[in-house]
């Protein structure tokens, strides 16, 4: 009865199979189909409506530019890509294989997958040396789990006219590991503050605030003042609320797996990144995890009184609630990464000109790990701002088209691509080369506003200059420590366990999981993360 | 006769489906006495470190007792709904054939899309459900961060998942009896109650003990709506040893102690299911049919 | 040339022994009756034939060729079970033509001979029905046509007609006769727990009990000369009633009452306990004397009245023609005439039968 | 009283069933700003329809992801897996229904016991040894080798209807066609084959279910060329969570299935599944 079905499927399946592929081999039979000249203009607009009122820009010089990636034939080879979903990463990757498929008469495999799958896929490809992939994207802070299975980046990409040559230093440093460029950085990712102007500039709010404290409102420069001022503004109406939104003090990563440990270490690091302290945030020097010190403990207290100022559901937003509920005028006060700032700069945002950055709060007081007390920072307050993790992709060890390979990425990241994607809210590129910090281009191009966009850049260019920052824990296992750090965090927002208690928890797992993937490992990678700490690069 | 002839009948399926699980099976073993990980790949030898692991660990422990009820609480839902609206599409209904294929239509849903859907309607902000409870004039309810609405969440979305598969079951259960015991029953004056207590419902003991235990096993891995809907949470309070095992396994990559779980839990869901087989057999013998 | 069981024996867990140590010659061009009580093994040792019913030990001959070694599929063995056995997604034709095909006719000859075999059990104007849409006696009919059409060695009907209506069975049992006879190369063998089934189609009984053949012979041999009180019990319908006796002082006496003048037949008998049957048929009520009891219960059958009357030896049945108005509860007394008594030991073993036993 | 009990049951049950399914069909046609600022309910009123969500999965301009190819995927491995499992699962089946195995201690119940026992481990575990194994064997990313893994979860269901529906016809059937000349397997063919319609379509039918509603292991199992529908719309789930195309995507994958519902309920009046659950 089924045999009979197939058949007929069959049928109809195989005629359309074979008219596909000769669709496809047809152009990679004479090699490129797409000639370009030098200087000339770039212009997405062929490749759907989508792309229609994307600017147009002028093909750069840099080696990977479209002209210069059109002399190159990959006629009859291909490449298998594993990207993350449609659009964040997955549209840019997809829309630059077929733009290199024209240009070099290869053919580029791209396969979508969710951010966790995205992990699992290429650990399990690596680990059973299944090779199933040339190119993967990641996010930057896996790269201890993920370093020896990745080509390093030739110098001809990160130097000279390369397209990763442009590169802010600072990111030139994440983007290694031992010293070798193995990531190919496409993106860089800061977490700062997002706070309402219908609220701190207004008057009105300004009075409400010191009526009700007996302070002057002004943008929170640590997480107490953050909590207070979230507390006081729950459930009031700002000026410029859009219609039918009720409003909330805090909108925050809270959602275990959710990326919830980025929230969670920026409201940590103040409180115990300690400027006087070297030698480790993470880990002391014998490896004794620092997560239930009482600066963490303090940070996490902050936490879960802040849950009482969230929006409907904030106790359960991952960061795709965080960017949706924020962009949509949820809350006086956010932070983490850029895409909630981006959201709220779109034309059609009800916030749009209400929304500044700001560095990411401080804390009145921060914990001495060796004097185990807590010490009074330099002018009140101590800044540790997290240099969170951004998109980064990579050429695996074992592929056998790394030339084609590294060609196609820097394709993808070239000078004309990177300026056309920045502006493409949804593809997930942020600003990261030193070209990309002038307000002219957003301003003039996006149409953002300048005051917004001013407070931006200059947030920005802070955590360059600023010498107390905290990384990612970039060791192997860092999945596992993050998870484990997040369950136990989950745990206390919801009520389950004192911040304390939960925090030893995650302490006693930590040294678990340190000893499962043994020591001296962790150990030597962790010099690495604390040269970033201690500014030692 | 022969044995060629029965053992071309069994062998041939036998084969394929040990063919297809004794390596995973035999590997899944092995590799819980080593320590493959996200850092340590292979399979070396550390003996019963994970097994001792385990033993101490009481998320896992947990999420098993948290299986328990979840699984009997929405089985046994699922159970006495499903044969409420079999009775129903049984007999004695207008628009009978519409009601069938409305019930069974869930059924036909892929249950980790439709995990999303329901993520949609008891999200908090914007799910439909605080929709409608706000227009009513009512608060908003905590569906997904607290413990109580999150498990009730989860319960719903398993009965809207799972209820036809018992209704059909049950239905077509129903409509093979045969029509004398209720002849029986109706020349005897029995009222509709009791026709049900002593005709119906013994002649489907067997099929539904049938239809209970393959639940009870689905029902026992419990994951797409758990992972889809809360992840587990608030804290641990919704997380089911499906769910752990998940994040243990492919989230954090710690392939052998994800294992060690994993077995364990299959040695426990088999001991159990077989114990409540045999309850079931006992049970239903005495009023045997 | 022909069937023969040597120390058939089939045991079972549950049941205990099936079949007990059977050795048999069946003999082709003969009609064999299996008689027995439901549960006397019948079906089990038609089974052992068919091969249906692996036997724990001893051996199954055709034809001098060991039957174990072969398959049921080529035992070559026709069937006709108790329950109308059809394929129900087949026609009746369809039905009747799928043996004949696996036996490698083709496909003319089959139809041909399916068409002759549905015409003699009169069902040519349902060839194209199922046998769902058909009554029972011609499911079974058509079931009669498939096993008769194949010609076979071996044929075996298990209790035939015993879903069938009273008429259709008299009508059927004479067409048995007539088709049994013309199949001159098989052996034939027939079970049916009915006496007058077994007489009506003579050839030769075996009467079955617990497992084992307890008698064999020609209907008249059986029946006037049944070895023990179970054959006597079996092979007689209405069945026989037996009651226990004693002979002493030249008379015959039943329990402690009644007693007669011993026949001549049994002047050399010694005194002492016997148990005594004697034919419904044979009973006739006392106009004086006689074995008096009570009337259990009255049966009335077509032109004859069966009264079961409990006496203090035991149960008497006793047949009488024509309908007579007789009531539950009234006090009867039945004269046993001697002559027509068997008589048993106390072990059940045949001592002496009544001449003409079989009238 | 019990009249109004019933008609009230039947209706909340009803609407029970119909909400999710109403509420995705909305908010497939629902643009961004009808989802994200809070619940809509009613078109044209509470929102303005959109065909966005639409537009993004069905060919076009549009399109931000192609589910022909991925339907067709989900069909050839639903298909095979389908008609693997009947095949073999009946044959177990029958066998078990008919003969007595016997090994040591285990007896025909603990045979049926074991095929049913495969649906208990949880696919998580098996993601990395059958990832293993499809390798070893170069299956991986193959229709084979999806639906030999599918196959493992399928075939217990079809031995456990099948069992009790080979149970429930008469053995004089199969002894008759042997009797006839049929040796057992084409007493199987012959007749009873022809007879459990009814139980290999239901069989068949949760064997369709089941396959085409799998994501786990086609997530594992496959990339780019046996990419199923399921998996291609949960990988539409990014950064942010597109409800509208979402939701479109399952209403897009469920209708094949509900047009089974349709087949399964004509079997039912029928009443030709009696047989098949027994």
């Amino acid at each position: 009865m089924f045999t009979k079905k197939v058949k007929t499927l069959l049928a109809v399946a195989l005629p359309v199979a074979l008219a596909a592929s000769v669709v496809v081999i047809t152009p990679a039979s004479a090699g490129g189909t797409l000639t370009r000249t030098p200087g000339q203009e770039v212009s997405y607009k062929p490749y759907g409506p989508e792309y229609a009122n994307v600017a147009t820009t002028k093909d750069g010089n840099d080696a990977c530019s479209w002209y210069n990636t059109s002399k190159k034939d990959y006629s009859g080879k291909t490449l298998r890509v594993l990207t993350h979903a449609i659009p964040n990463m997955g549209k840019p990757t997809a829309l630059h294989a077929k733009q290199f498929e024209e240009l070099t008469g290869g053919k580029v495999e791209v396969e979508h997958a969710s951010f966790g799958d995205l992990y699992a896929k290429q650990l399990r490809s690596f680990q059973t040396d299944t090779n199933q992939y040339d190119v993967v994207f990641n996010g930057s802070y896996q790269i201890g789990d993920f370093h020896s299975f990745y080509a390093k980046v030739p110098d001809s990409v990160t130097k000279g006219n390369g397209s990763l040559a442009t590169l802010t230093p600072l990111y030139k440093e994440l983007y290694k590991w031992d010293g070798e460029t193995k990531l190919f950085g496409i993106d860089a990712d800061r977490h700062f503050l997002k706070y309402r102007t219908d609220v701190y500039e207004n008057a009105a709010a300004k009075a409400f605030y010191k009526s009700k404290t007996g302070k002057e409102l002004a943008v929170p420069k640590t997480w107490k003042e953050y909590n207070q001022h979230a507390k006081v503004f729950n459930g009031y109406k700002p000026a410029g609320q859009p219609a039918g939104v009720k409003f909330s003090g805090t909108t925050e990563i809270t959602q275990k797996g959710g990326l919830m440990f980025g929230a969670f270490i920026d409201r940590v690091a103040p409180y115990a990144k300690n400027p006087n302290v070297k030698g480790g945030f993470w880990f002391d020097e014998n490896m004794v995890p620092q997560v239930n010190n009482p600066g963490f403990v303090a940070g996490l207290t902050d936490f879960v009184e802040a849950t009482k100022y969230m929006p409907v559901g904030g106790k359960n937003f991952d960061l795709s609630k965080e960017i949706e509920s924020f962009g949509r005028g949820d809350s006086l006060l956010s932070y983490t990464w850029d895409d909630a700032w981006s959201k709220s700069n779109e034309p059609t945002s009800p916030i749009k000109n209400k929304v500044k950055a700001a560095p990411l709060p401080g804390a009145e007081k921060v914990w001495n790990r060796v004097t185990k007390k807590w010490d009074t920072p330099k002018g009140g307050v101590n800044y540790a701002p997290y240099i969170a993790w951004g998109w980064s992709s990579a050429v695996t060890a074992a592929s056998p088209a790394k030339a084609m390979a590294f060609d196609y990425l820097c394709f993808w990241a070239n000078e004309a691509n990177h300026k056309l994607d920045l502006t493409i809210g949804d593809m997930g590129v942020n600003p990261s080369r030193t070209g990309d910090f002038t307000s002219d281009f957003w301003v003039k191009e996006m149409n953002w506003g300048k005051p917004a966009v001013d407070s931006w850049l200059s947030t920005m260019q802070n955590y360059e200059k600023n010498t107390n920052r905290v990384f990612d824990l970039r060791v192997p296992g860092v999945s596992d420590y993050m998870t484990a750090m997040e369950n136990g965090v989950a745990k206390a927002l919801a009520g389950q366990a004192t911040p304390q208690k939960a925090l030893d928890e995650v302490a006693k797992e930590w040294n678990a999981i340190t000893k499962r993937v043994g020591i001296t490992k962790v150990k030597s990678a962790y010099q690495n993360v604390i040269a970033l700490e201690d500014n030692i690069r | 006769m022969k044995k060629g002839y029965p053992r071309f009948f069994l062998l041939p399926g036998l084969i394929l489906l040990i063919a297809i699980i004794i390596f995973p099976l035999l590997f899944t073993i092995r590799v819980t006495f080593s320590s493959w990980n996200v850092s340590q790949t292979g399979l070396n030898f550390i003996g019963g470190e994970n097994w001792a692991e385990m033993a101490r660990d009481t998320r896992y422990w947990g999420s098993m007792l948290r299986l328990f009820y979840l699984s009997f609480l929405t089985v046994a839902i699922q159970y006495a709904l499903g044969f409420a609206i079999a009775l129903f599409a049984w007999k004695g209904i207008a628009a009978r054939r519409f009601f069938r294929v409305l019930w069974l239509i869930p059924m036909m849903t892929t249950p980790s899309l439709m995990a999303i859907i329901w993520r949609s309607i008891f999200t908090e902000d914007i799910g439909a459900l605080n929709g409608l409870l706000s227009r009513a004039g009512l608060d908003p309810v905590n569906w997904l961060t607290e413990s109580g609405p999150a498990n009730v969440a989860i319960t719903i979305a398993e009965v809207w998942q799972w209820t036809p598969f018992m209704f059909l079951i049950l239905l077509a259960g129903l409509l093979s009896l045969p029509k004398e015991p209720f002849m029986a029953a109706a020349i005897d004056g029995a009222s509709a109650w009791k026709t049900f207590a002593r005709v119906t419902f013994p002649m489907m003991a067997p099929i539904s003990i049938g239809a209970i235990m393959i639940r009870l096993i689905d029902a026992s891995k419990i994951f797409d709506s758990v992972f889809t809907m809360t992840r587990g949470g608030p804290g641990n309070a919704t997380e089911t040893p499906a769910a752990y095992i998940f994040q243990r396994s492919l989230q954090d990559f710690q392939i052998a102690y994800g294992s060690t779980l994993a077995l364990t839990y299959l040695i426990l869901a088999i001991l159990t299911l077989t114990i409540i087989g045999k309850v079931f057999a006992r049970l239903s013998k005495p009023r045997g049919i | 040339m022909s069937l023969i069981l040597k120390n058939v024996s089939v045991s079972s867990d549950k049941d205990g022994v099936i079949l007990d140590d059977i050795s048999f010659e069946f003999k082709p061009g003969r009609i064999y009756i299996l008689i027995g009580r439901t549960t006397s093994g019948k079906t089990s040792l038609m089974r052992a034939i068919a091969g249906l019913l692996p036997i724990d030990s001893g051996e199954i001959t055709m034809n001098g060729e060991n039957f174990d070694e072969k398959p049921i599929w080529e035992r070559d063995v026709a069937v006709v079970y108790q329950q109308f056995i059809n394929y129900p997604n087949k026609s009746v034709l369809e039905n009747v033509e799928f043996p004949l095909l696996r036996k490698g006719m083709s496909k003319t000859e089959a139809r041909e001979a399916a068409l002759a075999s549905i015409n003699k059990v009169g069902l040519s104007d349902y060839l194209d029905r199922k046998p769902a849409q058909l009554s029972g006696g011609q499911q079974q009919r058509v079931a009669l046509a498939r096993s008769l059409s194949r010609k076979s060695q071996i044929m075996l009907l298990d209790e035939p007609l015993m879903n069938l209506d009273y008429k259709l069975r008299e009508q059927l049992r004479v067409e048995f006769r007539e088709i049994f006879n013309s199949q001159k190369d098989a052996v034939t063998i027939y079970a049916t727990t009915e006496p007058p089934e077994a007489l009506i189609l003579g050839a030769e009984i075996l009467v079955m009990h617990e497992g084992r053949i307890v008698q064999h012979g020609s209907p008249t041999e059986v029946y006037e000369k049944p070895q023990s009180t179970t054959v006597a019990r079996v092979i007689t319908d209405p069945p026989m009633s037996i009651l226990p006796v004693s002979i002493s002082n030249g008379e015959i006496r039943f329990g402690d009452g009644y007693a007669q003048p011993i026949p001549a037949k049994m002047k050399n008998f010694k005194e002492g306990r016997y148990q005594a049957g004697i034919r419904a048929n044979d009973i006739e009520i006392a106009k004086s004397g006689g074995e008096k009891g009570t009337i259990s219960l009255v049966e009335v059958s077509g032109s004859e009245t069966l009264v079961y009357v409990d006496t203090p030896s035991g149960e008497i049945v006793l047949q009488m023609e024509g309908i007579h108005d007789v009531k539950v509860g009234e006090s009867i007394s039945v004269e046993l005439p001697s002559n027509r008594l068997f008589l048993f030991e106390t072990n059940g073993a045949l001592c002496v039968s009544p001449d003409n036993a079989g009238e | 009283m019990y009249k109004v009990l019933k008609a009230t049951f039947i209706t909340v049950w009803s609407l029970f069933v119909l909400f999710p399914i109403m509420w995705a069909i909305t908010t497939s046609f629902k643009p961004e700003s009808a989802v994200v600022n809070g619940a809509t309910f009613i078109p044209f009123l509470e929102f303005q329809p959109s065909l966005i969500g639409w537009k993004a999965i069905l060919p076009g301009p549009d399109s931000i992801t192609n589910l022909m190819t991925p339907t067709l995927n989900s069909l050839i491995v639903t298909a095979g897996a389908t008609a693997i499992s009947l095949i073999f699962g009946s044959l177990a089946a029958y066998g078990l229904s008919r003969f007595t195995y016997g090994w040591k201690n285990y007896s025909n119940a603990d045979i049926i016991f074991f095929f049913v026992s495969q649906r208990i481990m949880p696919p998580v575990v098996l993601a990395i040894p059958f990832f293993l194994l499809l390798k070893q064997l170069k299956l991986l990313d193959t229709h084979l080798g999806l639906i030999l893994v599918l196959t493992s979860g399928l075939m217990p269901i079809v031995v456990w209807l099948m069992v009790d529906f080979f149970n429930a016809l008469p053995r004089e059937i199969d002894e008759m066609a042997m009797l006839e000349g049929c040796n057992p397997i084409q007493a199987f063919f012959r007749t009873i084959l022809p007879l459990s319609k009814p139980g290999l379509t239901v069989a068949g039918m949760f064997c369709v279910i089941f396959g085409w509603n799998d994501v786990f292991f086609a997530l594992t199992l496959t990339a780019t060329k046996v990419l199923t529908l399921p998996v291609a719309v949960i990988a539409l789930n990014g950064t942010v969570t597109p409800y509208w195309i979402l939701a479109a995507s399952t209403v897009f994958s469920i209708i094949p299935l509900v047009g089974l519902a349709f087949v399964i309920e004509r079997f039912l009046s029928r009443g030709s599944l009696g047989g098949a659950v027994r």
